[in-house]
């Protein structure tokens, strides 16, 4: 039983592999204080995602799916074109990110999550 | 119990996805359900639909052009945004 | 359209009317103010005795718009037991409105207590001329939060915390009102009172509904443990309002559980399911806390609230028991109690709006000050007591009279003992006015007439209407009740 | 006679053009103005002019580029996806007036137009996917656009709380975008119709894919709509945000991803699929302790923003609880609930902060008095939380009505009692903001009322409290037929 489990879980190993890095990133996310490093988690599991997304779109012995003549056997285009416009989004939200991260440092004087935190909560009271 | 909690969540999460990639179809299957649906159909007709040879580039310049609106919408709305949060009145600009 | 043009839409209809426009015309004149915030009991009270005859000669008056907020619709009615509690509340609200001119002269933001006395009258009546338990709810909620704009009107740090609690359980009363309608309407599919109820089988839900609405009607009604606001909210509110409060408002209470009793569950069903205990129980307790704890009052109008709860618990009394003879003393009890204690408070109000003596040991000789104002309170308190040819021991009478049919003695030796207390908080007081020695600070103006007459006129009227209404051949009101307890009982109109 | 064919679309176009064209109008900032209204009006007529079709004709489906479903992207206009887009039409609107009208709280005025702009398209666009990636790609634009409305605030409480929330939606995001990669895997389509119909099959060879597939979209979209214990970022983003962009996100951006949720469900997993798992006891679970808790820290708060923040994480409670329990009225009743809130908690925050400009007070127990002071707009708030508290007459007390009665049509009179609770919790916290207002000593007398333009949006707003209060049937087909879809 738990021998065909591994026999799969090898036969998957791309998908095996973006999940592990998935959860590091999210293990980044959760133990890390400082902003950039959260940025940078934050980016590893989209990364994670993505490979896992293009990923199943490989088919054995596809090729680019460039229709030339000659070619019969292709990857599924679908995930790669999708996975573009995830990069996009990604860029786009890592760019404002940092953004906010340059504006905190101004007013805060720190990257420390929690330094930030602290602070705005002596304020509050 | 700070250091404890992440690694349970993380111990739960890990668990589940493994055992998830256990059941997934098997990497580069090719006749696994995700290219039983549209893919046929892209591969098939792109190049008369649209004249591309690149079927990517078909899909993302339109059959799916709709996505690539949004995605390019979004370029500008972070541009936007950044230019906005980091905006500091007229004198600076 | 005309179905809108029938008495008792009109009845509840042209208050909210009026509260619109005395709001608007409220501050270019004051005399139309005040003439409209008396119009508005007056016209309630003129509508439902033109159907007078209609209901005596045994027809139902019933309206309905049935998709208002689907799927509720709302309906109004009239019958012999609506018919005498809104002849009452209309009245005893006009007589106060016309005090009310008088005395809110001292008082502040006289611009909004009239336009929401007038809602809440609109509510009042509309309580109780619903023809369905969601009507009944939409106006009952309608009347509760317009009722707290009257008990904070004086906006002292007292009444804001007096008003504050008086508002959040208000809501929560409401709200279990809430709840209950809607299981109802889940068990049944609708709502509409009906001769002898509807709900057929009283399933686990019905008896949370019953539950619910015990506790929705009981923090109205002042029943103990549900009474805490009522101590506090009566004394701080302005005399007028109190006496609507005691007088008029916690009659909706008694006058709801009376509907749920017998047009929606059926005293069968409910004997059948044994929830009379909880009533009865209920009852007992709040009888003897109400009178036990007014006799440790020192504040007027503390007493007078604590006194209110214990003949809330008559009245609770009376429905519970589930005998025709008792349920008409709780039905005449309303109408009573109603006169009784809002001339109690109007004559207390009376006192502390010219001498501004709010504690009792202050009282000493007032009667000499103050004949009238004191006879008119005399003859009250006697009737609190229960002593003969007065109203109050009509009530007692019928109640005891149930209890025995009920084959229950042991209410009737309650009754007496909380007759006993009455005597003993009232008794006491009326010797001291009336006889005691004024303390100090004599040789003030007495040569002033006592009151203005839109203040003693009220008074005068209620204490006749006390003394004399069981010496007429046929007593009107309990007339009514008779009928409204038969017809309760037999399952029709 | 022309046609409807192409309106769904061109609700999203004209935001979008208008988003584009609005940043370049620097120097021109009355044409600025005029077009950010002009394309908030054309969109609302044309979201009644929709509405009304998918009334009498049923279901509108928009091939996109004209490429039919499985190939193109469809935007599929449903009664649901109707009538949250008039929702969004119509309060967006009244937002847009007050965010021209009302006194400048950000610097960048123009950008701050051209992103609520986009925020708005990328609204509607979620609502009319009918595509799960397109539906991801607008989730994206409207994250990105909620969280940069707070950040032109610029002040250090607003860009501390736009970026916790700009992280916890990315990972959000994250974890939709997975969930999408694992339906895909096991269907080969993007489609949501084709999705359902395929998965029908395939989901029983791959359970666990399904479970996890729902279970990251169920915390994805959670978070970013504040489903209780995912709510941590919600109270301050809300209230450190400029006044329109909290009406903007309390109202609703928060519900939209509710009714992204939703779509998926039964769009593309079929209710009995999505609720086959363990998901519906989860959600009735989590939406009872948002419920709570919402109240509970509520009614801790002094000030008066936070308050109403934490009041939405208790009425995002409500309408997931209307949508798990799936009984008819219960989902009627969070149906309603999405237009009701939407109205109330907009008013609420509206006439907040003209409170909060025209006085500088931002404490309950500052306000003292300042009811006589500001009459129509304190009368706006005395409706507004009424209706939060669910008072008849008042809007809130028809979703209330719904979902209580859907609650015992459930068979779980638990619910109908929680629901009631929270009823109460909402008195004990919304009315001492009018009683401060109203009763006790007078403490600003210098206090005055904003110009007139400033108050539309509030009197239109308290009128429709009324309105929906008073007669709700108006919209009842829309209402009922979305619940069909949902229940069927």
């Amino acid at each position: 039983m738990s021998m065909e489990i591994l026999e799969r879980l090898y036969g998957n190993i791309y998908y095996l592999t973006s999940v592990i890095l998935f959860v590091i990133g999210f293990h980044t996310m959760l133990t890390h204080r400082n902003l950039i490093k959260k940025l940078m988690a934050l980016n590893i599991m989209d990364t994670a995602i993505f490979l896992f997304f293009v990923a199943i779109g490989y088919r054995q012995g596809g090729q680019a799916p460039i229709l030339l003549p000659g070619v019969t056997s292709f990857v599924n285009p679908v995930p790669s074109a999708l996975i573009l416009t995830g990069i996009v989004i990604s860029v786009s939200f890592t760019a404002f990110a940092l953004a906010l991260v340059v504006l905190l440092y101004k007013h805060y004087g720190t990257l420390d999550s929690d330094e930030i935190i602290a602070i705005r909560g002596k304020k509050h009271v | 119990m700070k250091k404890v909690l992440p690694v349970l969540v993380l111990a739960a999460i890990g668990m589940l996805l493994v055992l998830t990639v256990a059941e997934m179809p098997t990497f580069g299957d090719g006749q696994a359900p995700a290219h039983r649906g549209v893919m046929d159909k892209y591969l098939r007709d792109s190049a008369q639909d649209t004249g591309a040879i690149n079927t990517i580039a078909a899909i993302i310049l339109d059959y799916r052009a709709y996505d690539t609106l949004g995605e390019a919408t979004v370029l500008f709305v972070a541009v936007l945004a950044v230019s906005a949060a980091l905006y500091q009145g007229e004198h600076h600009a | 359209m005309f179905m809108f043009l029938q008495t008792p839409v009109l009845a509840v209809i042209i208050p909210m009317v009026l509260f619109a426009v005395i709001y608007l015309v409220e501050r270019r004149s004051w005399r139309l103010r005040n003439a409209l915030a008396v119009l508005a009991p007056l016209i309630s009270f003129l509508l439902l005795l033109g159907s007078y005859p209609q209901v005596i000669a045994g027809e139902r008056v019933f309206i309905e718009f049935p998709a208002i907020l689907p799927p509720l619709g709302m309906s109004f009615s009239i019958d012999y037991l609506s018919l005498l509690v809104g002849l009452v509340v209309s009245f005893v609200w006009l007589l106060v409105t016309i005090y009310a001119t008088e005395y809110m002269v001292k008082e502040h933001a006289k611009n909004r207590y009239y336009p929401f006395s007038t809602l809440t009258l609109a509510g009042t009546m509309g309580v109780i001329l619903s023809g369905d338990l969601f009507t009944f709810f939409l106006f009952f909620e309608l009347m509760s939060l317009s009722a707290y704009v009257l008990i904070v009107h004086e906006e002292t740090p007292e009444a804001m915390r007096a008003g504050y609690k008086y508002l959040v359980l208000t809501i929560a009363g409401g709200l279990a009102l809430f709840f209950a309608t809607i299981a109802v309407f889940e068990i049944a599919g609708t709502v509409s009172f009906a001769p002898g109820g509807f709900i057929a089988e009283v399933s686990g839900l019905a008896i949370m509904a019953f539950y619910a609405f015990l506790i929705g009607f009981g923090i109205k009604a002042g029943i103990v443990p549900l009474h805490v606001w009522l101590p506090e909210a009566h004394p701080v509110a302005p005399s007028p309002a109190s006496a609507l409060l005691s007088g008029v408002m916690l009659k909706t209470g008694a006058y709801g559980m009376i509907r749920v009793v017998f047009n929606v569950f059926g005293y069968e069903g409910i004997r059948g399911a044994g929830l009379d205990n909880s009533m009865l129980v209920l009852a007992a307790i709040t009888i003897f806390l109400g009178s036990a704890v007014a006799i440790s009052q020192e504040d007027i109008k503390r007493r007078l609230a604590y006194s209110s709860v214990g003949q809330m618990g008559y009245i609770l009394l009376g429905i519970g028991l589930l005998q025709e003879r008792a349920l008409i003393g709780a039905i005449f009890h309303i109408f009573a109690h109603a006169v009784m204690k809002s001339s109690l408070f109007l004559a207390a109000g009376a006192v502390i709006h010219k001498t501004g003596k709010r504690r009792i040991s202050e009282w000493n000789g007032l009667g000499q000050e103050m004949t009238v104002t004191m006879l008119v309170f005399t003859v009250a308190a006697l009737s609190m007591v229960g002593i003969p040819p007065l109203v109050g021991f009509v009530s007692k009478w019928e109640l005891a009279l149930g209890s025995l049919d009920a084959g229950n003695w042991g209410f009737v030796l309650l009754l007496l003992l909380s007759s006993m207390m009455n005597f003993i908080y009232y008794f006491p007081l009326i010797q001291n006015t009336l006889f005691g020695k004024q303390q100090a600070a004599e040789g003030q103006a007495s040569n002033s007439p006592e009151l203005p007459w839109k203040m003693l006129a009220p008074m005068v009227v209620l204490a006749l209407i006390i003394v004399l209404i069981d010496l007429f051949p046929q007593n009107p009101a309990l007339d009514l009740a008779k009928r409204a307890a038969g017809a309760l009982f037999l399952g029709v109109h | 006679m022309f046609s409807l064919t192409h309106a769904p679309i061109l609700m999203v176009v004209i935001l979008l053009t208008a988003a584009f064209i609005v940043p370049l109008l620097r120097k021109h900032l009355l044409v600025a103005k005029a077009l950010f209204l002009g394309a908030g009006l054309l969109v609302t007529i044309l979201s009644f002019l929709v509405a009304w079709n998918v009334l009498e004709n049923g279901t509108m489906v928009y091939n996109v580029g004209g490429w039919a479903a499985p190939h193109g992207i469809a935007l599929v206009v449903d009664a649901f996806a109707a009538y949250v887009s008039l929702v969004i039409s119509v309060i967006s609107l009244v937002i847009f007036w007050f965010a021209v009208f009302a006194p400048r709280e950000v610097k960048h005025e123009v950008g701050y137009y051209a992103l609520i702009l986009l925020l708005t398209a990328a609204m509607h666009g979620i609502v009319m996917a009918g595509d799960i990636f397109n539906l991801f790609v607008f989730v994206e634009i409207s994250s990105l656009a909620a969280v940069a409305i707070i950040a032109v605030k610029g002040t250090k409480e607003s860009i501390e709380a736009s970026f916790r929330y700009l992280i916890l939606s990315a990972l959000g995001s994250g974890g939709l975008l997975f969930s999408i990669a694992l339906l895909f895997m096991v269907t080969g389509h993007l489609n949501m119709d084709l999705m359902r119909q395929t998965l029908e099959v395939t989901a029983g060879q791959y359970p666990l894919n399904v479970l996890t597939a729902l279970a990251f979209m169920v915390v994805g979209l959670g978070v970013k709509s504040a489903l209780f214990p995912l709510h941590i970022w919600l109270p301050d983003a809300h209230a450190n945000a400029p006044t329109a962009s909290s009406a903007l996100l309390s109202g609703l951006v928060v519900k939209v991803y509710i009714v992204a949720l939703m779509r998926i469900a039964y769009m593309t997993l079929g209710m009995e699929l999505f609720y086959l798992l363990p998901i519906r006891q989860i959600l009735l679970v989590m939406a009872s302790l948002a419920i709570v808790a919402g109240s509970v820290f509520a009614i801790v708060q002094d000030n008066i923003k936070r308050l109403l923040a934490f009041s939405t994480v208790a009425q995002v409670g409500y309408i997931f609880l209307g949508f798990s329990l799936l009984s008819a009225r219960a989902v009627e009743g969070a149906v309603w609930h999405i237009l009701i809130h939407a109205i109330m908690k907009t008013l609420l925050f509206l006439a907040v902060g003209v409170v909060i400009h025209q006085s500088g007070y931002k404490k309950i127990s500052q306000l003292h008095g300042l009811g006589r002071r500001m009459p129509l707009t304190f009368a706006c708030i005395t409706l507004g939380a009424l209706s939060m508290v669910g008072i008849p007459g008042t809007a809130g007390f028809i979703s209330k009505l719904y979902l209580a009665l859907g609650a015992l049509d459930a068979g779980q009179a638990i619910f109908a009692v929680l629901i009631l609770l929270s009823s109460l919790l909402s008195a004990v916290y919304y009315f001492p903001l009018i009683i401060t207002a109203y009763f006790g000593h007078d403490a600003s007398p210098t206090v005055v009322e904003p110009s007139l333009a400033v108050q539309l949006p509030l009197v239109v707003l308290a009128i429709a409290v009324l309105f929906y209060g008073l007669m709700p049937s108006i919209l009842l087909p829309l209402v009922r037929q979305t619940a069909l879809l949902i229940t069927r």
